[in-house]
């Protein structure tokens, strides 16, 4: 009866499944005029030539490896995704803000009691946790430049807090956490309606003339990065807790 | 040089392509959960061949090892359940 | 290489919506969700791909003589807060699957109907 | 006008600051609230709509913009307006939790109504999810865990759905803009974009409860307390109106100034509305559960809805209009009336508030009038969209005749229901011990006296309504409005 009953969602699983298939092959077999989804269509014929380029504002500017432009952040990625496309960044940052208040109010509170951690981990707990420290803050610092950026670096900075849980050691409490949540959560706002104040629109990197390539350049962007990674890592920090006991 | 790289392509997405349907057919649920670590962070290496850096090292962070500690944080505290009863 | 890269997403995001589908455990219904994001974030990364595509940082000036060349950053950008949203997702629903696994005694998607004595 | 942005920074960092404050949330909650709708109504009347903001300063189609029309700021107002009418109806102290969530939701329904971007509106639409998913599970009982889980999976595979579909949107046109989508879709290929559409759409058909995406409406609404359901309703349920409005006919429309969704895709929508319209009447009709009763027919009425817009024709549009107001103003007066009721007799059975009318004679007339008006009886704001949309369906083709023969049944249906439950109210029961006082009484009075109001004087409605389809009569106004701001 019950395999009999799997057997049958399998079944009909398979069968959705090879519905959408067979629609998305239709679809990209199609011959109607117009643009398909199988054309071949490269970045320059998209809003990311602008971002690549640098001149949303003025069509023609052009920039060299140690000028000024209008967004000076040598990693377009990074530039897209704190400058032009900010907002989005913010609202995700929300997001994770929003879920982790829903973990910890879900979850049932009976924590695991950490097992008495062996010497190797109590004694190398300290150095792991600095070496940590040291990859996430350099990644936010250098996110402008380089390839990684808050989100990552607050997940590395989490992880040197739950080192620290697992081999015992007083690191934080939930209400500390919660505070670094907080206050980096306002302070990103507050910098929104700063800019609002200084320039009229919300969001806008108010910091200008510096050169590409330079590590304080891009204007907030650095700063934005470091607020985020501190409230993600506050925000992942704070799952650990949930499951462990602290000491 | 090309091709090099295209055959490393081609065996991670063997990889992610068997190892995701071992996670979704096994019964153990925690050889399902690492299956799907390495799932994930094999994906984190097709983008680096896609040429994205920055994502492949928010997947490697996040995707693969957060995510990944999650579930074994889960199945840890439905395991102390399970001996209690 | 760019058909590689999108046929191989596809079929992660097909495997992952097999697993939501037919699963009937919570943990393993999510392990599939988890699977599709990573399937639809590779495939929104492989529509932004050029063939021999270099990567779109700046290091000197022959990278900016080079732009043509990059791959392109936008959905490099959706994917990043992506990513994020999908852990957000995992661990919300997976404080609920303990609560749930708490509340019913069981992780089957099904336990509710289960214990009302409908006949499955 | 850039601080239309406040709008929505203003709740979310309400959101943070009410980790802090423990039992002043209720009063910061009715700050947040008032400050939307006075911002908001002032808006209205600072006569500079239509404009445009450009977030951070980067114009239309590279950064975000927020574009402020017509048709935002009605549906701007209605949502704001819910949020208060719900928060009227949080009596008992939450935990802070609760107002995180509501703070985050009023803000993502503020964003989903005002932005212009396509990525922008999904994130939204996530947050909302979240919001929602921790609301439903405030209780955290058997029942709302299991709601909130089923809601959450279900809606993250929808929103991956619609991934996908911007992925495509961003591959094949190059934006991700509203205006500029609207201004390239010409371009695409019939068959791309009947594909992207449909990808695009599950993730709104979850907050519409439409048919293959609705087994968490029921279950989430029975879970929940009152306060939520009217959020997911007045909210959620208005801001995801205002999204199809949008997204279907303004932005993937293929010609300017007609309603043409692409052949197989209206049919589809349709197929998709009638189910949704026989599974909710048929639910409610075999419940007892009040809660269970209201979930199904708002899953009846936003099939009919959905059914006027896919037929594609400004009438029918209307009448769209105006039972969107219908509902959302009846369903007010339900819930709250059902809340005072249960709280009284102690269940949600409406079979147990028997002779409950007789004494709140108020409570229960304000109920009939809200029911008689979804049911459709002329004179009842209702009527008036119900009449438009059939008179529309009947003479298009043969699965639009079937959708009128199936809402006329529908009436029927609802007027069995209702009017059962409305009876059941009146007849004679014993006496009980609570109380609800007078104040109580009044919201529902008066939303129940604007339902009689607009159906009696139908013209004083018909204006806004004129201003709003001429907006969606001519999309090209709002791509020249987003697309040449400097």
């Amino acid at each position: 009866m019950r395999d009999e009953r799997s057997l049958f969602i399998n079944i009909v699983a398979l069968l959705i499944l090879s519905v959408i298939g067979f629609y998305i092959y239709k679809v990209s077999m199609d011959t109607g005029k117009g643009i398909k989804i199988t054309d071949n269509i490269t970045p320059q014929m998209r809003v990311a030539d602008r971002f690549m380029n640098k001149n949303v504002i003025k069509e023609e500017s052009k920039y060299v490896w140690g000028g000024t432009a209008e967004n000076t952040s040598a990693n377009i990625v990074t530039s897209v995704v704190v400058d032009y496309r900010l907002f989005d960044t913010t609202l995700e940052v929300i997001v994770l803000f929003v879920t982790i208040l829903g973990f910890g109010f879900v979850i049932p509170k009976d924590k695991r009691k950490i097992i008495k951690p062996t010497t190797i981990l109590n004694r190398w707990a300290p150095i792991l946790m600095i070496l940590m420290l040291m990859i996430g803050g350099y990644m936010f610092v250098n996110g402008h430049l380089s390839p990684g950026g808050g989100f990552p670096a607050g997940a590395i900075i989490s992880t040197a807090v739950l080192i620290g849980v697992l081999a015992g050691r007083k690191t934080l409490s939930q209400k500390t956490l919660k505070i670094i949540e907080a206050v980096a959560g306002i302070s990103i706002f507050s910098l929104g309606i700063a800019s609002f104040v200084i320039t009229g629109n919300f969001f806008q990197n108010f910091i200008l003339n510096d050169r590409i390539g330079d590590l304080f350049s891009a204007g907030l962007i650095p700063i934005f990065y470091g607020l985020i990674a501190f409230k993600v890592a506050a925000e992942l920090s704070n799952i650990y807790f949930e499951f462990y006991e602290e000491c | 040089m090309v091709n090099r790289v295209y055959y490393l392509g081609l065996i991670i997405a063997f990889i992610m392509a068997f190892g995701s349907l071992w996670a979704l057919l096994t019964d153990d649920l925690f050889k399902a959960i690492v299956v799907f670590g390495i799932v994930s962070l094999s994906s984190s290496v097709m983008f680096l061949l896609m040429q994205a850096p920055d994502v492949a090292i928010t997947e490697a962070a996040i995707g693969s090892g957060i995510t990944t500690a999650l579930f074994i944080f889960t199945y840890k505290k439905l395991e102390d359940r399970k001996d209690e009863r | 290489m760019a058909q590689l890269f999108i046929l191989s997403s596809i079929s992660l995001l097909f495997i992952g919506l097999f697993g939501v589908l037919t699963r009937k455990n919570i943990v393993k219904i999510l392990i599939a969700l988890n699977i599709m994001e990573t399937g639809i974030n590779l495939l929104l990364v492989a529509f932004g791909y050029v063939e021999n595509g270099i990567v779109p940082i700046l290091t000197s000036n022959e990278s900016i003589m080079n732009l043509t060349k990059m791959v392109d950053p936008v959905p490099q950008a959706l994917v990043l807060t992506s990513i994020v949203i999908g852990l957000g997702t995992t661990a919300f629903s997976l404080a609920l699957a303990i609560r749930y696994r708490y509340n019913h005694n069981s992780l089957s998607i099904r336990a509710s109907e289960e214990e009302e004595g409908v006949n499955i | 006008m850039n601080s239309i942005v406040f709008l929505i920074v203003i709740p979310l960092i309400a959101a943070f600051l009410s980790l802090f404050l423990g039992k002043n949330d209720k009063i910061l909650a009715y700050i947040v609230t008032l400050f939307n709708i006075i911002f908001s109504i002032l808006i209205l009347f600072s006569g500079k709509i239509p404009f445009n903001v450009a977030i951070g300063g980067w114009r239309a189609p590279y950064g975000i913009n927020y574009a402020v029309t017509d048709l935002t700021i009605f549906f701007l107002v209605l949502v704001n307006v819910a949020a208060l009418l719900a928060l009227t109806s949080v009596r008992e102290i939450m935990e802070y939790q609760f107002y995180s969530f509501y703070f985050v939701l009023l803000s993502s329904t503020n964003g989903i109504v005002l932005t212009g971007d396509l990525f922008n509106f999904f994130l939204f639409i996530e947050l909302s999810t979240f919001a929602v998913a921790g609301l439903i599970s405030y209780k955290r009982d058997r029942l709302s865990t299991g709601a909130a889980l089923k809601y959450l999976i279900l809606s993250s595979t929808a929103s991956i759905f619609s991934l996908a579909a911007i992925g495509l949107i961003y591959k094949t046109l190059g934006t991700l803009n509203f205006a500029d989508i609207a201004n390239k879709v010409n371009n695409l290929n019939e068959a791309s974009l009947s594909l992207i559409l449909i990808l695009y759409i599950s993730s709104l058909l979850v907050e519409l409860k439409i048919f293959p995406f609705n087994m968490w409406v029921v279950k989430a609404y029975e879970a929940s307390k009152t306060s939520v359901n009217l959020f997911i309703h007045g909210m959620l349920g208005t801001a995801g109106i205002y999204g199809v409005l949008r997204i279907l006919l303004m932005v993937f429309s293929k010609e300017t100034g007609k309603l043409t969704l692409s052949g197989n895709l209206s049919s589809i929508l349709m197929l998709f509305a009638f189910v949704t319209v026989i599974i909710g009447e048929i639910g409610a009709l075999t419940e007892k559960n009040m809660k269970k009763i209201l979930a199904f027919s708002s899953m009846a009425q936003l099939g009919i809805v959905l059914f006027g817009i896919s037929l594609g024709s400004f009438d029918a549009l209307k009448g769209v209009l105006y039972i969107v107001i219908s509902n959302y103003l009846a369903k007010f007066v339900m819930f709250l009336t059902v809340n005072e009721f249960s709280k009284v007799s102690g269940s949600t059975n409406y079979l147990d508030m028997k002779g409950l009318g007789r004494r709140y004679p108020v409570l229960a007339i304000s109920f009939t009038i809200s029911a008689l008006s979804l049911m459709g009886i002329p004179f009842f704001a209702g009527f008036w969209g119900k009449i438009s949309i059939i008179g529309n369906a009947v003479f298009s083709g043969k699965l639009e005749l079937i959708g009128a023969v199936l809402i006329l049944i529908a009436s029927v249906i609802e007027g069995v229901y209702y009017l059962r439950i409305s009876h059941t109210f009146f007849s004679q029961g014993h006496e009980r011990e609570g109380r609800i006082s007078r104040v109580y009484c009044l919201l529902p009075m008066i939303l129940a006296l604007v339902i009689l109001f607009i159906g009696i004087n139908p013209d004083s409605f018909e204006n806004i309504i004129s201003i709003l389809l001429d907006e969606i009569k001519s999309p090209e106004k709002y791509i020249k409005l987003i697309l040449s701001l400097k």
